[in-house]
């Protein structure tokens, strides 16, 4: 700690808060178009006419995968204004994070799509007519009619970023129509679910209540969604006394608290993994016992390892070795230590093998489905509601049909069904694959701004004969719609339910759709009726398929918002321990239904891998681009790029557009360390040129002392203004804020080979503007 | 280790090294710490007299700690400890407990009575006026005159709490020269262990002069940090700990002390004899007594072996709540680690059906292990003659002026009648005869049987929150003819009275027991005046100048010294040979060297402890009493120790417990109040603002009671009005609260509570039927079922 | 006796993840570009070596008010029930007198001009609800209460550290 | 000579009769019902029967680079260099609580302004203890310079390893 006493010094309290300030002033150009109220004055708010105010209990949708968290929407006159606590809701036990209160601007913003629209203009031209809904959904479904005709149904895709509540009214009508082409963007969450469902026949999660150590791998509780339980366990471990160790780039308030800091480059997770398991398998730490009994091809595993000792791993990380000794010696010999892996690890060409080097560091130390280690989640009461995808419907011939694999064909359909890397999906387009797509639907997902190679997907959306969009506000790649048709937000919407952990409740709607529009929901059901598959889409009729949904648990869905307006509680089942015969035979989701693994055992040598051709145990593989495996771009690229999937204020490519969000986040910013900045001149909060071996990109400058100085960090997904704090829009290319402008869209080094997830690595150069 | 304090503060004094310091609120509320502190302390010191006396802490019941008064403008403004006096560890301790800081609060309390009163509306409405005290003084003596006459002396009962100083002189020697042998015992402390202790082994002791010997220290139901912090008991123990001595506890509650034990044992309240027995059983069943000992100084010891056999760890587990296995576990360390010594206290022997059995039993299970006055053991204490002969008064009451009738006259004897007559046998100063129990004195103004008491009084008590029963006890103060009490504070059981008398506090009259004062210690004897510290409030009178004055009324002057307090106090003084004026003008006190070095301690002074018991041993086999008339003179008191248990209880009353699930009882003594009184002083009530019950979280839940709510404690006698107090050291099954919430505080604007149901008076639920006393010493249990609910 | 609410921020539990600020923002629909509530880091140490803490800071509703203090129109007022010092916009003139005075740089001023700044969710207490930021912290950092609560709250969770972590060192291993 | 008086409390001997707490508030004149300038407070752990209790008394620690007075925006406390005692000037405290927010402990009271221990100067100044050190029954709670404190600290401990009774087994660090 610095020598001022404590945490705060002097110097602090006023002109700390003065800068802080300034540094906002000036960006604020009051523009006209503000409906805020302008007096703030109590009294006077007292005195206005007493108003109708209503408060209605229902789920945030302000950000990605998993269920919203439980608020009471505030309604005034009708007006929804702001957002109150819910603590029955166990997700968040009443909590909200920044974006849940920022809401009503984002459901009342100019950027909402109001109604139905065709493109009149040229293609990228941004020109559209006003339709009805019922005309669009029309128009969509005789063009898929005719484009399966010519072409057979295969030649529809649709792209879609992580799992949404609705992805699996996508994969039901890629069924109903015929084709296997489900683009998945390959940087989120089904990319570990797999490597580990394969090594440990499971994703067994991080028992935060009862472990005395934890590994934070590559995870950000607070960025993505500091209201849900990720926060509230981390502070309760602290505060219990557990020690933290943090495995990342660069040093988040999770960090800050942690005991140990691991400041790893981004993209050598695997060359930390492989190094871990040489020390401890080396120094005999392993549970040797466990691993006779329950793990398979320990030999392999042991001969395999000796090639990457701590002292190999130390110049491609950057971590000295000897705190990666220390680090894999308190792991293995701490007995109640668990693994919280997340998203880090995921955007490397050897992210599967970093993935499986945590799951072989589980199974070697024992930590598997034991009080405080890595556990499989305790079964609950409730019984659960009725699951959209036709998952019984998929055959080989189907999976053979698929356009390009982001899983290996023989471990087709993954959790996701059949699932294509949505950089393929474009690719096919230009040509570049088995056979083209010719009609792409995006419900909720802006290609040009999530995946690699953006000017080849703006060459893509140029050439597609026939593209969709579904959202709630303007996207990236609208331009180039032939059909736009805008959604519900989840507060304008009165389904579907919300099922965390052993509780479920219904969404009620908060306020009246603004415009011409349903639900994501009802626009598939729409679809699928129109289409003529009505018999598979409850011919359009939302209600009936809602309550079809809830028939397992004996009520309707009408019963479940009356009868609970606050959600039904379950009672959990007691968690069980130890059930390693059950856990590791596990079935798997492919055609033939085989087990995760073979052997019934964790596969520290994976057969099934082997057998498709990949390496049977975890490799190091080299960054496309970076200090140890391209030391020769050094001299024009000295530094190590990568950028963030989400952040507190913003999800991935959305919410720039929210004025309270906005303000706290203005700029795209690079976080540099100060040392590097000042050595190329460079002032915190300067305009910088970021530029790589494939673009270039313009970025502010932000001091950030807790990162590598030889790596620079930024947040992806940046391209929308602000109108009300009077920001414009971002060029998408070369130029713009774009971070996917920066990486390689080489093939061979721009996937996992396996898993196809994305390298987000590079080497840049940084010089002020 | 040297005494760091004492070189420290003379280090401190020398060096005068602390210059000017921040000055302090001096009387005012906030901390002036801007001004020089040295001009506040110069114009402090001149108005600031420094008075020497003794502590109200523990009420008037005993005289311990020496205290030095601040005195600004004739008014109270601080307390310390005396250094000199030794309280606590010993000379140069200042210590103090909480209590004694409220000296300020105590003596200004508006609780106060001020003036004699006399009741106007009906008995109990509380409507009073004030008098004289010639009016007042003059219609006690009448009463009393015509009482005497028309139904006997016997016809006047005086209530008194446990050790009040007065009481044992001026107020005992009152009563014999007026006849009444009725000087009635609340059998609630003290009293019920020590003679269980003496007719056992002939002896009680509470001495901790030989701790550090001992190599075991049970400590078996004694609630030492909450009924005598200061007095030097916990500090022994925790030297003990800390030179390594091994500690059990045997308590209900994890109470501090304990919460330091290398084990805790946490027993059913109420059932501490079946503990005893069984542990007996054991000791005795494996062999591991002491043969020697047993061959040598115990009768009857054959007898005793075969009367625990039916008392088997396997029996006692049920009742006690602890598993067979520890209690067997528990005996063989007690008999097998020596040097053992075990520390009784009133949650032993002083409020339990069976408490006399209990207590023989754990004198029993010390005496066969041959642990009585042995070095580490029970060690009888040493005999060091005092160097200020003092004028025992204790002892003169001029018990001789009673009528020859007058043991056969006790309206209902705390003890048994036979042995109060054999005062040589149970030591001339532990116990006082004749007396009889306060609570069956009560109960007789109803049933007129044997006879009705006609006149009562009370003082320094507060019955309505003392005995079992308070519906009982309002109904007989209602009913009896005449009723006066004289007190400081205006309790329940005054609003009753025909006459009220404004009694002074403690620092209010400068009179003396001395005998209690005195402070006996190896290197010599010292003896502190108690001061008059300030004037007294209002028109009140110290309670001894009451007796001396009601003596010269009644006719008695010429035996109550002439209504003359200093001649009373000279005449203690006369065999040390110190005048009374020498005394007070001694601030410092006055110590007496021991002229010829103390001999080394003697241990195993068997012949001379056990020489009042049958053949002159420990009576394992009681032949002192067994067979003998019981208290109630309706049975006969058993040979060797019987277990019987509380009168309702889990295993005791299994079908009652369907309905009431729950164990209640109360702690006697807390370290923030004297018994029942105390809670109206601010300090102390701003620590405990609720009346609370201890109850374990877990049991709490399942009746949906918050930690902090109020709840309903319902029994088959009673029920009462409680806050939770969430504590994880407690039974599942066990509640414990805290006798004594009827006084206000208005400072905190906190009510006080009523004695009756619906209020927050324990006593309300226990079990009033005197066949459910303890039938040697008439100890009322405190142990009964309760069922509980959120209010 | 008159009140004093006032809040605490545990910087042990605050994780920086804005929630206060949004929250109290959205509450009182206050102006873009200004904040009645802020949360500020401050780093220390340097690489790898470095940390840092965050404090979410608003008004601190003195007991003598220096913006009170230097007032010229009156608009500044310590409310005697809760203790919070509030304006009143009517009076306000804009002359930024209070921003110098205050040793926090608290004052604000919005689109109106007048000075604005965190009134301690007065119209929420009344209601019985914790301010908006109490109320949504999702680290249960930020604290609200009398001094004294607070004050009982900070020490028995320091008590509590002590004890855990010293553990009375008992030198013989029994 | 720059002379650093405290506090040492032996958590051991520590039994919360709150003699200390009321000593203070009596010595001070302080009224019920407003500020404690010391506290004693408990943290239990662990359920029927294993209980822990520990017990603990606490107020001003009187640091060497006390939080409250680096945050002090008006210089209201200082430290006394001749015993290292942390004094507040009650005329300049303006009540704005930020030395609350900065001290570790939660020490700070506040009756209109900031009130904490100023470790009894009046009675150093006469030679005497601190009111809750001269008070406490059993000995826990001790005064002195820095070295004392320690002295009595290691004594202790040493003590137990001697042990006068069980012999003790070396505890190897």
């Amino acid at each position: 700690m610095s020598e001022e006493t404590g945490f705060i010094n002097r110097k602090f309290s006023r002109r700390t808060f003065l800068k802080a300030t300034g540094a906002l002033g000036a960006a604020v150009a009051l523009s006209g178009a503000h409906d805020t109220l302008l007096q703030k004055n109590v009294a006077k708010a007292a005195a206005a006419a007493p108003a109708e105010e209503k408060l209605i209990p229902t789920f945030c949708a302000m950000c990605g995968p998993s269920a919203g968290c439980g608020i009471l929407a505030k309604v005034v006159d009708g007006k929804f204004v702001g957002i109150e606590p819910m603590p029955e809701c166990p997700l968040n036990n009443g909590k909200n994070c920044p974006k849940a209160h920022a809401a009503p601007q984002w459901v009342y913003s100019p950027e909402r799509l109001k109604y139905p629209m065709k493109r009149v203009g040229k293609k990228g031209e941004g020109k559209f007519q006003r339709i009805t809904w019922d005309e669009a959904i029309k128009l969509i479904a005789d063009k898929l009619l005719e484009l399966k005709a010519k072409y057979g149904p295969e030649s529809l895709g649709t792209v879609s970023p992580a799992r949404r509540s609705y992805s699996e009214y996508i994969y039901r009508f890629l069924m109903t129509h015929g084709s296997p082409n489900y683009g998945h963007s390959g940087i989120c969450a089904v990319q570990r679910m797999f490597v580990l469902s394969y090594t440990v026949g499971a994703v067994p999660s991080a028992d935060w209540a009862n472990a005395d150590l934890i590994l934070l791998w590559g995870k950000q509780p607070i960025y993505s969604g500091s209201s849900k339980g990720g926060v509230q366990s981390f502070l309760a471990a602290k505060e219990r006394g557990a020690k933290i160790i943090a495995i990342k780039p660069t040093v988040e308030s999770d960090v800050a608290k942690s005991d140990i800091w691991v400041p790893l480059r981004p993209g050598t997770d695997a060359a930390l993994g492989l190094a871990m398991i040489n020390v401890i398998i080396n120094e005999k730490l392993y549970d040797a016992k466990f691993v006779e009994e329950w793990c398979y091809g320990f030999d392999q595993l042991k001969a395999h390892i000796q090639q990457y000792p701590p002292e190999w791993a130390e110049p491609i990380t950057g971590v000295p070795a000897e705190q990666i000794k220390t680090v894999a010696r308190m792991y293995a010999t701490t007995p109640k230590a668990a693994i919280d892996v997340s998203n880090g690890p995921e955007h490397a060409r050897a992210a599967n093998d970093a993935i499986r080097c945590i799951g072989i560091l589980m199974a070697i130390t024992g930590h598997l489905d034991k009080k405080g280690c890595n556990v499989w989640p305790s079964a609950s009461t409730m019984p659960s509601p009725r699951g959209v995808h036709l998952f019984d419907r998929y055959t080989q011939e189907w999976v053979d049909k698929l356009l390009g694999y982001e899983l290996p064909p023989q471990f087709q359909p993954f959790i996701e069904g059949t699932s294509c890397s949505l950089y393929r999906l474009w690719n096919s387009v230009l040509g570049g694959e088995k056979y083209p797509v010719r009609a792409i639907i995006a419900p909720g997902s802006q290609s040009v701004a999530s995946t690699r190679g953006t000017k080849r997907i703006l060459q893509a959306l140029e050439k597609l004969e026939f593209f969709v969009i579904v959202d709630v506000t303007r996207t990236s790649d609208m331009p180039w719609a032939d059909v736009v048709i805008p959604v519900c937000t989840m507060y304008e919407t009165d389904h579907p339910f919300e099922v965390s952990g052993n509780w479920i409740m219904a969404r009620n709607r908060v306020i009246e759709p603004l415009g011409d529009y349903k639900s994501d929901y009802e626009f598939w059901l729409d679809l699928g009726t129109a289409c003529g598959y009505g018999a598979d889409w409850w011919n359009g009729d939302i209600k009936a398929h809602m309550d079809w949904r809830l028939e397992p648990l004996g009520m309707t869905y009408e019963e479940l918002r009356t009868k609970y307006p606050r959600g039904r509680k379950y009672d959990p089942k007691p968690p069980e321990y130890e059930q390693y015969a059950k856990r590791f035979a596990a079935k798997s989701t492919r055609i033939d239904k085989g087990p995760y693994l073979p052997q019934g055992k964790v596969a520290l040598y994976n057969t099934l891998f082997e057998a498709a051709g990949f390496t049977p145990m975890p490799v190091w593989r080299e960054l496309p681009e970076g200090p140890t495996a391209t030391p020769e771009l050094l001299e024009k690229y000295p530094l190590l790029m990568s950028d963030y999937h989400t952040s507190r204020t913003y999800n991935a490519a959305w919410l720039r557009h929210v004025p309270y969000l906005r303000e706290i986040e203005p700029y795209p910013y690079l976080q540099i360390h100060p040392d590097t900045a000042k050595a190329r001149g460079i002032n915190d909060g300067d305009w910088v040129k970021v530029e790589s071996p494939h673009g270039w990109i313009k970025m502010k400058a932000q001091y950030y002392p807790g990162i590598r100085p030889d790596v620079v960090f930024a947040l992806h997904g940046w391209w929308q203004g602000c109108k009300e704090l009077g920001f414009e829009d971002f060029p998408l290319g070369d130029g713009g804020a774009n971070t996917n402008n920066m990486y390689t869209t080489d093939p061979e080094k721009m996937y996992d080979p396996i898993i196809t997830a994305m390298t987000s690595q590079t080497l840049v150069q940084v010089t002020k503007i | 280790m040297t005494d760091l304090r004492m070189t420290r503060r003379t280090f401190l004094k020398a060096t005068g090294a602390l210059g000017t310091v921040a000055a302090v609120g001096v009387g005012g509320r906030r901390l002036l710490q801007s001004q020089p502190l040295a001009k506040a302390l110069a114009a402090q010191a001149e108005e600031v007299k420094i008075i020497p006396t003794y502590c109200h802490g523990c009420a008037a019941t005993a005289v311990n700690c020496a205290v030095l008064v601040h005195v600004k403008d004739g008014k109270m403004v601080r307390i310390e400890g005396n250094p000199d006096a030794g309280n606590n560890w010993g000379v140069g301790s200042t210590s103090l407990c909480a209590k004694a800081h409220t000296a300020v609060q105590y003596e200004y309390s508006p609780n106060r009575i001020l003036y004699p009163m006399k009741r106007t509306g009906a008995k109990g409405e509380g409507k009073f006026v004030r008098i004289t005290w010639e009016e007042a003084m003059s219609t006690i003596v009448s009463k009393l005159k015509e009482a005497k006459e028309k139904y006997g002396p016997e016809s006047y009962c005086h209530l008194v709490s446990e050790f009040y100083p007065p009481r044992d002189q001026v107020a005992r020697r009152f009563l014999n020269l007026y006849g009444t042998p009725n000087y009635c015992e609340c059998c609630l402390c003290h009293g019920p262990r020590y003679l269980a202790a003496t007719v056992t082994i002939g002896f009680c002791s509470e001495s901790t002069d030989d701790w550090n010997n001992s190599k075991l220290i049970v400590n078996w139901g004694s609630n030492c940090e909450n009924s005598a912090v200061n007095q030097g008991q916990p500090h022994a123990l925790l030297n003990a700990i800390a030179n390594g001595v091994k500690y059990v506890d045997i308590r209900p509650m994890m109470d501090p002390l304990a919460s330091k034990a290398d084990q805790w044992i946490p027993i059913r309240p109420g059932t501490d004899c079946a503990l005893a027995l069984a542990i007996l059983n054991v000791i005795i069943g494996e062999g591991l007594y002491d043969a020697d000992f047993v061959r040598d100084w115990c009768y009857g010891f054959d007898r005793l072996a075969e009367h625990v056999k039916q008392y088997t760890p396997e029996w006692a587990a049920p009742i006690t709540g602890i598993p067979a296995d520890v209690i067997a576990n528990l005996a063989r360390e007690m008999a097998t680690t020596k040097p053992m010594v075990i520390k009784t206290g009133n949650g032993v022997g002083d409020q339990q059906r069976d408490g006399t059995s209990a207590m023989a039993a754990i004198c029993l299970i010390e005496a066969i292990t041959g642990n009585l006055d042995v070095p580490g053991g029970n060690y009888a204490g040493d005999n060091m003659p005092s160097m200020i002969p003092l004028r025992n008064f204790m002892v003169e009451t001029l018990l001789d002026r009673l009528p020859s009738d007058a043991y056969d006259k006790l309206l209902a004897p705390s003890y048994p009648r036979f042995l109060q007559k054999m005062p040589q046998v149970i030591s001339p100063v532990g116990f006082h005869t004749p007396q009889s129990a306060s609570y069956k004195v009560l109960e007789a103004v109803l049933t007129g049987k044997p006879y009705t008491p006609r006149v009562i009084s009370a003082q320094q008590t507060s019955v309505l929150s003392q005995l079992r029963n308070p519906k009982m006890v309002s109904e007989a103060l209602k009913k009896v003819d005449f009723f006066f009490v004289m007190d400081q504070y205006w309790s329940p059981a005054v609003d009753y009275a025909d006459i009220v008398l404004p009694a002074c506090s403690l620092y209010e009259h400068g009179h003396n027991s001395f005998f209690l004062g005195v402070k006996n210690r190896p290197d010599g004897t010292w003896i502190g005046m108690r001061n008059k510290v300030v004037e007294p409030m209002g028109e009140s009178r110290s309670d001894w100048e009451f007796w001396l004055d009601l003596g010269a009324r009644m006719g008695f002057a010429a035996d109550m010294w002439g209504g003359d307090i200093e001649r009373f106090m000279q005449e203690q003084l006369e065999p040390a040979g110190i005048k009374l004026e020498d005394l007070r003008n001694s601030p410092r006190g006055i110590f007496v060297k021991r002229t010829e070095p103390l001999p080394p301690r003697e241990y195993r002074r068997y012949a001379q402890l056990f020489k009042n018991l049958p053949h002159g041993k420990v009576q394992c086999y009681n032949e002192l009493i067994g067979g003998k008339p019981d208290a109630d003179e309706t049975g006969t008191l058993p040979y060797m120790p019987e277990y019987k248990g509380p009168p309702e209880g889990i295993a005791q009353t299994p079908d009652l417990a369907k309905e009431y699930p729950l164990i209640f009882s109360d702690v006697h003594a807390y370290r923030l109040d004297q018994h029942s009184s105390y809670t109206g002083l601010p300090y102390l009530r701003e620590l405990q603002p609720y009346p609370w019950v201890k109850i374990n979280p877990e049991t709490a839940k399942k009746y949906g009671i918050g930690n902090g709510e109020w709840m309903k404690v319902e029994s088959p006698h009673g029920w009462v009005k409680m806050v939770a107090e969430y504590f994880e050291g407690i039974p599942p099954d066990v509640l414990m609260s805290k006798r004594g919430w009827w006084q206000k505080c208005d400072e905190l604007g906190l009510p006080g509570y009523s004695c009756l149901d619906g209020g927050s008076e324990v006593n309300v639920l226990y079990n009033g039927d005197r066949e459910k006393f303890d039938k040697c010493s008439c100890q009322m249990a405190k142990q009964t079922l309760v069922r509980i609910s959120k209010l | 006796m008159a009140k004093q609410y006032g809040f605490w921020i545990e910087i042990d539990r605050c994780v920086e993840c804005y929630a206060c600020e949004v929250a109290c923002k959205a509450e009182h629909n206050v102006d873009l570009g200004i904040k009645w509530r802020r949360v500020t880091n401050v780093w220390s140490g340097s690489f790898p070596n470095v940390t840092f803490k965050t404090i979410s800071l608003s008004c601190m509703h003195c007991e003598k008010p220096a913006c009170e203090a230097v007032c010229p129109t009156g608009a500044i007022k310590k409310q005697p029930d809760t203790g919070a010092v509030t304006v009143d916009q009517t009076k306000c003139i804009g002359c930024h007198y209070c921003f110098f005075a205050c040793p926090f740089g608290v004052p604000q001023y919005g689109k109106s001009g007048a000075m604005e700044k965190c009134n301690l969710c007065v119209e929420r207490l009344a209601k019985g609800q914790e301010p908006k930021c109490v109320s949504t912290c999702p680290g249960n950092a930020l604290h609200f209460g009398t001094m004294e609560e607070l004050s009982k709250m900070a020490q028995e969770k320091a008590a509590k550290k002590l004890a855990a972590s010293t553990q009375p060192s008992v030198i013989v291993s029994k | 000579m720059k002379r650093q008086y405290g506090f040492y409390v032996e958590l051991e001997r520590c039994i919360k009769c709150w003699s200390c707490e009321v000593a203070c508030k009596a010595w001070k004149g302080i009224d019920a019902g407003t500020v404690s300038l010391r506290r004693v407070i408990e943290i239990t752990s662990g359920e029927f029967p294993a209980v822990k209790r520990t017990f603990l008394s606490m107020s001003c620690m009187h640091c060497e680079k006390p939080a409250c007075e680096a945050v002090c925006p008006t210089g209201a406390i200082s430290k006394r260099p001749e015993d290292g005692v942390v004094v507040v000037d009650q005329t300049k405290c303006i009540g704005c609580r930020y030395c609350f927010f900065a001290c570790p402990f939660g020490v700070p009271q506040y009756d209109k302004t900031m009130q904490k221990c100023d470790m009894c100067l009046d009675r150093l100044a006469e030679g005497k203890e601190p009111a809750c050190v001269a008070t406490c029954p059993t000995r826990a709670l001790h005064f002195g310079t820095m070295e004392e404190l320690s002295k009595i600290a290691q004594e202790k401990v040493a003590k137990r390893l001697a042990g006068s009774t069980q012999p003790s087994v070396l505890v190897s660090k």
